[in-house]
């Protein structure tokens, strides 16, 4: 490869891939906005935030939200303050106090456009102040210090938990329990997953956190998107499953062709063809 | 103004990045590297931001001498304290040495404050994983019963006493050894999980760059969609 | 089930206990095994076994490179298990390379140094048998860059000296010129970018310890990719024993993580315990609600 | 641990004493919220801001934007930076960062926009290709193993089951668990398909596969727990062991 050329040709197998995906993702949201219809799951933690808000209303306490411990570079950040969007958007409705510490001043500022455009799409612009939204510090557990203090002393009726977590999720979860909140979560982090799982009412796992902007919204091009994910682990299984089959044959049959076969079909999936 | 060029310059910038990868020729070539110390830039911006937010909060509650001021004076002081301390080097030999070297104020307070409190927070998890352990992990279900069932292997097996215990296994059903049984349990079916975790994660993430880049998602912008 | 009319039933008594009764309990497990000095015998596994194999197939003289990628806050776990395998390093008479990719790594590198070389090992000669090299910035571009070039990034040990200085660094030409790599690390950077960014490029053998969280995800290159590992505390233990087995002279000094897992062991039972009471409780609650409502 | 205080300066054991002190009164929070850790509380996250601020600014502001920009400036601070030519780009990101800090002027604040906007771009176009590459493409490549092995002592496999010759049928159950595992599992995070029907039945199955998971990492992570709390124990020792 010279420096200078205007195409990598060891990143080709990738374009392709990355073409697939992506002509994937497009053609299911322009179908979804030319109208054919698209059934959706439910997503049990998404239903129960509204079930949430409705709570803290009824108790007359707060909700907090939590977006995570990452800057606006996390993808799961973005999709965390995506989430805060549809829930302040209830919280407006129902005239509930919402609470959001953030522990990035990129995320406060986010976050503040989120709420803002939410209470005014919801007609009540009234009720926004900048002050519900603030920067506690970069501090992983200064901010956990601090978020247990609002716990305790502020009791909210419901936490949600929305973006990437890390050590601090299992104290979160407990103390927002000790308070008898009831508690939403999600996160990619692998690793916390079996926390938020075992000590919030509700989790979202992994993918299903992106999904949700698009579930809250209804908005067709969104409900496409998620179609696109489908399409995109189609592709993933099919692949999977036509490599372990090829593997599998040349195992049993221990034929050369078959072995060529199988390391050129691998060769497709190499980081640098 | 106010949506349209956020719009576009969320387009250019991600786009150009993503053709970076295929695209060895410059400008694309260091495209990556040098976005990257922009963004550090921005996020040390945001650090003053963020500063200038928590004098702002803080200081209100002082000067309305809410309830609880004295601890908003508190965190007001330590603050400007610690500013103060590594801004100016304090105790620092001359102004071309490290921040947080040796004998300097700012490493001093890291030492006595900062450092001790980070890992005691940290340490709490101990107890709250036992609570946890009490009131959370329960057979409620099936899945419930198989994560208590994977849990306590992996708690037994890592520990001198789960050894003894299954030491006693004759060699044809050795792999019944607790060690083994919870080496098996990570390399396979947990392998399997991260992974199915992992490229549906990959998805999500391009889905949401891609909503972000052809400027479908908005919702960060305050953008209702028009 | 028949209790007396006056008592409350076991599964109420149960879902009462307060929480702070449980942190009582767990300060205790972990407090009172501190105290007595409780220790269990620790056995090697076979993971952490062949790390100590293969270190201790090392002819004298074998260059050995260790990367302290932790801070002070997992050191607990990390440190006895790099004080560990340096003693053993240079007890096979190898020669060793100290180095970090974490900021908050060289007083680890230092703490090692006067715990394990000035200790046990006072004739060792700086710049002949051991090296600090210090911390490099860059994170996995750093590993990245000194599988290409060891001495363009180490242009200095890490008091400043020139490394061209040190007999033990002529022909260090990039870590392939290592016999092995130990690292140990506690999360982003370490071991798996080091084995992504070095060992599996370069050929070079690799053995790793890891702080427990870390461990799940590094089970995927074990064996192939990665010789051996040593997980959390335990592993520090396992390979604490299998080095005192054969090298008794360490004593004391080498059982940190052994006397560490007594309390350990204590702590993780008490865990167990109370998932076990949580489940009673909850199947005991169970079926009074379903006598209750039939 | 007792005798490290032996030797120790006075600002050593001032540091000593105030972590201890500290960390008890964290400790506290334990029993309830209290005036302890609430002052504990306020002066961590002071502090920390404060810290976060000082490091940003000494580790990235001054040698990446000023030392980029007008090498010269630093002189007296980084003089090993100071001889190095102007970078104008470097302009971008300062003028980013104003824009930034407009947020502090309600009149002018809808301009922070712009620079998010970069934050925004940057973010969607680095996660794009790096979760591309690595995790999707990736670990499709690490799936595709075979689903029956042959010989013996097959590495990969902990349970080392298996005869003399022939099948390996440790690593064959191993390989199996591992593909149907990782089908399912993506099964179960199909959303434009109810669970329902054989769908419902695949993802059954990879919710179990994901719970072994989350127990796997519950396992470890309480290990990694204790062994810090066992730490912070060990360092009050030396507290009280100096004490005495």
């Amino acid at each position: 490869m010279t420096p200078d050329a205007w195409f990598n040709p060891a990143k080709s197998n990738l374009f392709v891939i990355a073409a697939i995906l992506v002509a994937g993702f497009v053609w299911s949201i322009q179908r979804a906005r030319a109208g054919a219809p698209i059934k959706i799951r439910r997503i049990a933690g998404l239903d129960a935030i509204e079930e949430a808000v409705g709570r803290a209303t009824e108790m007359g306490r707060a909700v907090l939200f939590v977006p995570g411990m990452r800057d606006m570079d996390n993808v799961q950040t973005i999709a965390g303050v995506t989430i805060l969007g549809g829930v302040a958007r209830k919280t407006a409705e129902y005239d509930t106090r919402l609470i959001v510490p953030t522990s990035r001043s990129l995320v406060m500022s986010t976050a503040r456009e989120a709420v803002r455009g939410a209470y005014l799409a919801a007609g009540r612009p009234d009720l926004y102040s900048d002050e519900m939204i603030y920067y506690v510090t970069d501090e992983q557990f200064g901010y956990v210090a601090h978020l247990d203090g609002v716990m305790v002393r502020q009791r909210p009726a419901a936490c949600i938990y929305m973006g990437p977590f890390f050590a601090e999720s299992l104290i979160l979860a407990e103390t927002g329990n000790s308070v008898g909140a009831i508690q939403v979560a999600g996160t990619a982090q692998p690793q916390q997953l079996p926390f938020f799982v075992a000590a919030c009412d509700y989790t979202l796992i992994g993918e299903e956190i992106f999904a949700a902007s698009a579930y809250l919204s209804r908005d067709p091009a969104m409900v496409g998107s998620l179609r696109g994910q489908d399409f995109g682990k189609l592709v993933a299984m099919g692949a999977i499953a036509a490599g372990v089959l090829i593997e599998t044959l040349r195992v049993v049959t221990g034929s050369v062709a078959l072995a060529s076969l199988s390391e050129r079909f691998l060769r497709l999936f190499a980081l640098n063809f | 103004m106010k949506t349209q060029v956020p719009i576009l310059i969320t387009m250019i910038v991600g786009a150009s990045l993503v053709l970076a990868m295929f695209v060895p020729h410059s400008p694309f070539r260091t495209l990556d590297e040098h976005f990257s110390v922009w963004f550090d830039i921005l996020a040390c911006f945001a650090f003053v931001l963020g500063g200038g937010n928590l004098l702002k909060v803080h200081l209100r509650k002082v000067s309305a001498r809410g309830k609880d001021w004295a601890y908003s004076a508190v965190t007001v002081a330590s603050f400007l304290v610690m500013l103060v301390a590594g801004l100016f080097k304090l105790g620092a030999p001359s102004w071309d040495t490290d921040f947080i070297g040796d004998g300097t104020w700012f490493k001093a307070i890291y030492d006595a404050t900062f450092a001790p409190l980070q890992a005691t927070m940290f340490s709490l998890l101990a107890f709250f994983v036992a609570s946890a352990s009490f009131r959370a992990f329960r057979a409620k279900t099936r899945e419930a019963t198989l994560l208590l069932v994977a849990a306590s292997i992996i708690l037994v097996g890592r520990t001198p006493l789960g050894d003894t215990l299954t030491a006693w296994l004759p060699r044809p059903l050795e792999f019944l050894r607790i060690a083994n049984l919870s080496n098996w349990l990570l390399s396979v079916p947990n392998l399997a999980g991260q992974r199915a975790i992992m490229v549906g994660i990959a998805l999500g993430v391009i889905s949401t760059s891609l909503k972000l880049i052809l400027g479908i998602e908005r919702s960060h912008l305050g953008g209702v969609r028009e | 089930m028949p209790a007396p009319r006056t008592r409350e039933p076991l599964h109420c008594t149960l879902a009462r206990i307060d929480r702070r009764v449980i942190f009582a309990a767990m300060t205790l497990a972990v407090a009172l095994p501190m105290l007595f000095h409780l220790e269990f015998p620790v056995h090697p596994s076979p993971i952490v076994t062949r790390i100590f194999e293969k270190i201790e197939s090392l002819p004298p003289g074998a260059r050995v490179l260790f990367s302290f990628d932790y801070g002070p806050s997992t050191a607990p776990e990390n440190q006895p298990m790099a004080e560990a395998a340096l003693r053993h390093a240079l007890a096979r008479g190898c020669r060793v390379y100290l180095m970090t990719i974490w900021a908050t790594g060289p007083p680890q590198v230092v703490r090692a140094i006067d715990n394990a070389v000035k200790t046990d090992f006072v004739d060792r000669v700086y710049g002949r048998d051991y090296i600090c090299l210090g911390f490099k910035a860059g994170d996995q571009g750093a590993i990245n860059a000194l599988a290409a070039d060891f001495k363009g990034m180490f242009t200095t040990d890490a008091n400043g000296a020139d490394i061209e200085s040190f007999e033990m660094m002529r022909g260090i030409e990039s870590t392939k010129s290592f016999d092995l790599i130990v690292a140990i690390g506690a999360g982003l950077p370490g071991v798996k970018e080091w084995i992504q960014f070095a060992a599996d490029p370069g050929n070079v053998p690799i053995v790793a310890g890891t702080t427990a969280v870390e461990a799940p995800l590094l089970y995927p290159y074990y064996p192939r990719q990665l010789i051996g590992l040593m997980g959390g505390l335990q592993g520090a233990a396992e390979y604490e024993a299998a080095l005192l087995a054969k090298y008794p002279q360490f004593g004391e000094r080498s059982a940190r993580a052994i006397r560490m897992m007594g309390p350990q062991t204590v702590a993780h039972l008490l865990i167990l315990a109370l998932v076990v009471i949580g489940n009673v409780a909850f199947v005991l609650e169970r079926r009074a609600q379903k006598r209750a409502t039939r | 641990m007792s005798g490290a205080m032996s030797g120790a300066t006075l600002a050593d054991s001032m540091i000593l004493w105030v972590g201890a002190l500290l960390t008890l009164a964290i400790f506290s929070f334990l029993y309830r919220d209290n005036p302890f850790y609430k002052f504990a509380e306020h002066l961590f996250v002071g502090m920390s801001a404060a810290y976060w601020m000082v490091t940003g600014i000494w580790s990235t502001i001054v040698p990446n934007l000023f030392g980029r920009l007008y090498p010269p400036s630093l002189r007296a601070i980084l003089p090993a930076v100071a001889e190095g030519t102007p970078n104008l780009w470097y302009a971008v990101p300062l003028v980013l960062g104003l824009l930034l800090l407009a947020r502090l002027v309600d009149r002018i604040a809808w301009l922070s926009r712009w620079a998010m906007a970069f934050v925004i771009g940057f973010a969607a176009g680095t996660n794009f290709t790096r979760y591309l590459q690595s995790d999707f493409v990736g670990q499709i490549k690490s799936t595709i193993v075979p689903l029956v092995v042959l010989g013996t002592g097959a590495a990969g496999t902990a349970d080392g089951g298996g005869g003399a010759s022939g099948l390996d049928l440790g690593a064959t159950i191993s390989n199996i668990v591992i593909v149907v595992g990782t089908l399912t599992g993506l099964v179960y995070f199909f959303f434009s398909k109810e669970h329902t029907g054989a769908t419902g039945k695949a993802a059954r199955v990879g919710i179990w596969v994901l719970m072994v998971t989350f127990g796997a990492a519950f396992g470890y992570t309480v290990m990694a727990r204790v062994s810090l709390l066992i730490g912070r124990f060990a360092f009050l020792g030396q507290w009280l062991g100096g004490m005495f």
